[in-house]
């Protein structure tokens, strides 16, 4: 099938440079450093060069606080913006479950994610297999902390 | 299967070859493609190349998706626990030597043992020979009954606590034997020996289950299986390559890089340096498919293999006094050595062809075999796939009557 | 040189992306293939697939014919003395890893230094980094101006007597300069250094003689310069290639195999192990003639890209003051990389491409350039060959007025 | 072209089997070992695997005497005797010069190869070149010969 018929592969802007995105890129949630960090994590992408730093605190098995910073395009850093604070609050079983939720709106399974609240602005990211190493950057770095904590 | 409508699809087949419809008989050096190969081929340069993983437009985009989903595609036909698994290398040889350089430089010491079989193709045995001389490790064969097929009860006198790599061909190119590679790799990990499986020959022809099969990895080449040449496949599991060091460096093999040192890409990628073949790997998917949706499924291929070797060997022996045949009788895979009196296999095969029918003349890249468990230099090999029939088949009877017939008049 | 007579032969320009025209401006990383190769790639397949070198059959004579062929032609078009010393490989990767594995792991010994240049393409840095690790050779890196061009009077600093081997791009694959590599290979001899140059950039843009510059050893993809993935060639001196161990073991690359060892077939199949990729020998056999034959000459397409890239230099800068331009004013490839303001090159792609226009957007796998000397993480760039036009950079700026718009609106 | 009409492949058994080369195959000339060799050269073909060992006795500059022995298809072995007879009683240059000429009539070039005699019946195999191979590995040991002679 020729590109200009296959709509698989169309890129509409406005689905991908969704409002509430836009919105976290231009006043990120959450940046900065902790001055007592339980775990330090810091991951790169490959593609780009793009680096994130994440940093939990961890208090009766529940993230206490979070807090990252990075260099990045604005899905990477929306997404650092948005997966941080969705996770402040929960339990680490609450916050692994809820990534693998993100992941699986990411590579395009079919369902419900209304319970991902703003990180659905991601959904149209799930298109781009490039990008998608954009968005999922801070959240292996995030998973990546959960698994120091509770190895 | 209907072999007639298969044969359709091979523009190829349909020739002259010297004023005769042509009979290829060469498939265990390569094989032919079908024209829904040849049009993936086409239709990837004509809508949608690009380089992968690093471009943010919509050709690389789809080029991406499509590079991935062919490795998805090998992974579901040999049962890969998952694509990642894959490495898509150029062909058989170059991913049995990545496992030699990558995995045997790691962990050979002086002193320990690599355990091959004796009718290995030299492309799994060379690299073996190459990396024990760095290493100083040291080769070891098994024990073989002559026909090719495994001596299992001596297995033991060679498989010991030593041996840390053991490598064989899942099916001789030459004798079409299929070895036991099941019983082998128990065998191997109850030493602690890892199994590195040639799947050129078998991959193609038969199911292969590499999580039934348990073994740590196998190689096996596109250009073997109806896929373009320049794609090949290397499997290996994941804590194996995990641990191992990359093979070639290069964009894409990396996660960073500063002027002084790198650190490594995740599977698959850390071990497919520089641009990938795309193109090959479209082509195999297309293979792939075609082998699932038109054949219906790798096992058609080995009946009807199993078919045409019988009714060929039967054909031979009855028409021809002086032919030897080569290789077990039963459970082989669809390649038939032989000589044919004391014809040099060259001459017997410059007559076939003029006749229209190609095989193979030579050592078949298994020269030791030839020398020293065969006792001849060379062989004639005729080897089938999907598109041959039994009319194939007794146009190579007829062919070789005619060579008899040229050689007691001008020799 | 008619440009849009050119464009005519490229069936994947004239799609629409995205509801508009195609503008295809990642030729760096890689080039559209013209009917004529994706033809010939067909009719290999339709007419004369077979393996090579050992088939006495009418397919495989005339495949072994082209596959030949095609390597006398990739000679001719660097200049080399002779084909043999022309080896086909899949990439211009594989072909620097070639060298350092057979070379450098031969020659190396610890406290030797390997020479580079700071704007090295991951494939020609990586590499020796593996190399210099297993042999404890030191890496050291040219001086260079800020723009990309090399600082020739402060050379012979890092270049002495302990210097083995010189390792260059012949064109940065992201500045767009263009390396000296006379002045180098002249200077590199004088100490007795070997010269290895990444021809990637240079060879599919300029007219390159291997004889003219001396170098020892140049690779190239052939992906890069309208011929099919998977094929790359490595050029080497006769002398160096027959005293090097080889690389990959296995069928074709030996002269006698025994179970206990090996000796070496001749050049160039001596570092040709296992199938090689005759469909890309093939189709860069075609692109060849194409560029030799329809384009009128390597020589036609340096002019036309300077054309471009000067062009798009001054209506880029013309058009925006917030563009930066990495890289030389003149004696540059047609390469352009850039940074837009504060927007990041991936967003920046993005919103090209929904316009239609293909650029590439991260570090081009120059990492340690972007960070030591640029100074940025990521760059845009976009990048001509012969089928591009003046209309294609208008097409581009009028894009990045699209993104400068629409990111003042929603950021 | 599709190799119907391709008249370069085609195979023409009488030929490339001329009656010449194929009396020589079946009564090879100077087939043995010589008691008192001055060189002696084992050539192997990596197509087939097929070998040869040439033997020369030089006096004076001249090939005084030559043998061959070996296994292999009825090209390699004709041509082997074949070139033995025809080099025997020639000067080193004279040697040298011959198979040279073999060479280029081997490799297709036009021209006039009347000089070289009986071994013009291997200007059929030109056209197949993996056949090639088997014709010119007496030659090939013949020519290491010489340039051990005369390094
Ligand atoms: C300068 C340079 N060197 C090497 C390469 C590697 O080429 P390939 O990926 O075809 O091996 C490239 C292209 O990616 C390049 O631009
Ligand atoms: C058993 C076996 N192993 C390995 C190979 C090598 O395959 P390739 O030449 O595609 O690397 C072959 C085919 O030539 C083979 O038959």
């Amino acid at each position: 099938m020729s590109l200009e018929h296959d709509p698989r592969y169309a890129v509409n802007l406005n689905e991908l440079y969704k409002q509430v995105l836009m919105d976290h890129f231009a006043r990120p949630r959450n940046k900065g450093r902790l001055d007592e960090a339980d775990f330090t994590v810091h991951l790169e992408n490959p593609t780009c060069g793009d680096t994130i730093e994440v940093q939990l605190k961890v208090r009766d098995g529940r993230v206490e606080d979070v807090r990252w910073q990075g260099h990045g395009c604005s899905i990477s850093m929306a997404s650092a913006s948005m997966t941080t604070q969705a996770i402040k609050g929960k339990t680490l079983a609450e916050a692994a479950q809820f990534l693998s939720r993100c992941r699986a709106m990411i590579k395009g399974e079919p369902g419900d994610y209304k319970e991902l609240g703003e990180l659905q602005a991601l959904s149209g990211v799930a298109k781009f297999p490039v990008r998608v190493k954009c968005a999922t950057l801070a959240w292996n770095a995030v998973e990546e902390g959960l698994k120091r904590v509770q190895p | 299967m209907n072999v007639e409508r298969i044969r359709q699809d091979f523009p190829i087949l349909a020739q002259l070859v010297n004023g005769k419809p042509l009979v290829y008989l060469d498939n265990a050096a390569t094989t032919q493609k079908p024209r829904q190969v040849i049009d993936a081929i086409r239709r990837y340069y004509e809508e949608y190349n690009a380089n992968v993983h690093r471009s943010i437009h919509t050709l690389g985009e789809r080029a991406t998706a499509a590079y991935e989903e062919a490795r998805a595609k090998v992974a579901a036909f040999i049962d890969a626990p998952e694509p990642a698994t894959c490495i898509f290398v150029r062909n058989a040889s170059e991913g049995l030597n990545l496992v030699a350089y990558s995995y045997g430089m790691q962990v050979l010491r002086p002193g320990d043992e690599i355990l091959l079989s004796p009718l290995e193709h030299h492309s799994n045995l060379v690299p073996w020979q190459l990396v024990a001389r760095r290493t100083g490790a040291r080769l070891r064969f098994m024990p073989m009954h002559p026909d090719g097929t495994l001596d299992l009860e001596r297995l033991p006198r060679v498989l010991t606590e030593r041996t840390r790599i053991v490598a064989v061909a899942h099916a001789s190119n030459t004798l079409g034997a299929i070895l036991p590679v099941k019983a082998i790799t128990e065998a191997a990990h109850a030493v602690g020996a890892v199994v590195v499986v040639d799947g050129a020959q078998s991959v193609p022809h038969m199911p292969v289950s590499v999580r039934e099969l348990d073994v740590d990895f196998l190689a096996f080449s596109g250009h073997k299986m109806m896929g373009p040449m320049g794609i090949g496949v290397l499997y290996g599991k994941r804590e194996l390559l995990e641990r191992m060091d990359p093979f070639l460096g290069g964009g894409e093999m990396i996660r960073s890089v500063t002027y002084e040192e790198s650190t490594w890409n995740d599977l698959p990628w850390k071990f497919e340096a520089g641009t990938p073949n795309v193109e090959g790997a479209v082509g195999l998917a297309a293979a792939i498919d075609y082998i699932n949706e038109v054949v219906g499924g790798v096992a058609n291929i080995q009946r009807h293999e199993h078919d045409l070797v019988q009714y060929a060997m039967r054909r031979l022996r009855e028409a021809f006094p002086e032919i030897r045949i080569y290789g077990p009788e039963e459970n082989r895979a669809g390649i038939l050595a032989f000589t044919f009196g004391d014809l040099h296999p060259h001459d017997v095969a410059t007559v076939l062809d003029s006749e229209g029918v190609a095989i193979r003349a030579g050592h078949h890249c298994t020269m030791p075999l030839h020398r020293e468990v065969l006792q001849v230099v060379a062989t004639n090999r005729a080897s089938f796939y999907v598109y041959n029939t039994r009319e194939d088949v007794d146009r190579l009877v007829e062919a070789l009557g005619k060579v008899k017939e040229f050689f007691s008049h001008v020799a």
